[in-house]
């Protein structure tokens, strides 16, 4: 079991309405699964879905990156920062 | 923080920034150049004139970034002293949204080195920005993040 | 002038420089990104630590050159603003030489103008300075001035 | 005839010892015969003989640039600015 929080940043903010919140793993343990299942409760997020990456605990990782309870996962539209 | 200036910034800052203390950090009796970017809001964007520009962080995870490009920058580089700050929030035209200083002994590192931290930051740190024009916004249009 | 800008600084000086004064001298609202050059005496040289250096320069050359240099560097890049000043006279290690500072629109131009005209101060301009060591003066190497 | 104003720089104003002197002429009117001149009255400015560089009224010039009556005549060695 357990559960993550989860941050939503720039676009994805404002497609899902919020800037964080605690989900259950629910037994999901990559992070690619855990992002196909946001995609799935936020249709609307589904249009970045080639672009948005996630972090797990402040690292960008890919998509066979474990998941565990406890984690922080950012949903990270691309950047343009400076 | 291993070879990391304990007296120079790393951060995520909602207050305005000063370039010269950011430059002032990097002072050192053996650097003989210096080299400090400061970007700014620009008035002009693709669609417009901006009124003004809102700056979104993942403060953490970027801070935990300008550690990591600094570690970046020494081991490709012998620079002296590395420092570097980015603005969150509202900011008007001109105002400054992010500051690189790097100091060393001789110029090309630290114009090298300057650059490679200032391209890092664009494309490897959290942070977005959203335009504000004629009472609109729109985020600027990035590339996905970058390890 | 033509295209240069009457604020700016292209001088060679016998007082203190403010690096503060003349990055603000190229703030510009169309401008993204500024990089700034600032050069200091370092302690060590080739022979030893050093006590002092002293700058000579043929100075009403050298101002012609900063602004022959401007012109190149505008030739080059699309810049929106250059500010130029070299020291003269006996400076203390840590002390500014010259500052260099470009704003442009974006950053890459705003590096590569910078660079350029540090590069073209150096090769290019009247100017000399010799190493205070241990009561020895020592004029630096140099190579010979290039057109 | 005419002369013209020689500054002296760095290590040629060291071996010739002075700042400045208005030199005349004499028939001479291009920037290597000039250098030359200087060469001989000069022994001590020889050994730069190589690397030192002449400018008329502020700017580097090539052996064969004219000099002529009233010109501001610069002798640069190496130089190291920056």
């Amino acid at each position: 079991m357990g559960s993550v929080t989860v941050l939503y940043f720039a676009g994805a903010r404002d497609a899902v309405g919020k800037k964080r919140e605690v989900v259950r793993l629910d037994g999901l343990s990559t992070a690619g699964d855990f992002l196909d299942r946001l995609l799935r409760d936020y249709p609307r997020l589904r249009p970045m879905k080639a672009t948005i990456r996630l972090s797990v605990n402040q690292e960008v990782v890919d998509a066979s990156a474990p998941v565990a309870d406890g984690d922080e996962i950012g949903v990270l539209p691309p950047v343009a920062g400076g | 923080m291993g070879r990391l200036a304990r007296s120079a910034t790393r951060e995520v800052t909602g207050r305005d920034i000063d370039p010269t203390k950011i430059m002032a950090e990097v002072a050192d009796r053996d650097a003989g150049g210096t080299v400090v970017f400061i970007g700014t809001v620009r008035r002009t964007s693709e669609v417009g004139n901006v009124d003004a520009m809102e700056y979104q962080a993942y403060a953490k995870m970027a801070e935990k970034g300008l550690r990591r490009i600094e570690a970046e920058v020494r081991e490709k580089w012998p620079v002296r002293q590395v420092s570097m700050v980015h603005r969150e929030g509202l900011l008007k035209v001109g105002e400054v949204s992010v500051v690189v200083a790097v100091s060393s002994e001789h110029r090309a590192e630290a114009f090298e080195a300057c650059r490679y931290a200032i391209d890092r930051i664009k494309t490897t740190l959290p942070l977005w920005k959203r335009e504000k024009i004629k009472g609109k916004n729109r985020w600027v249009e990035g590339s996905p993040i970058k390890k």
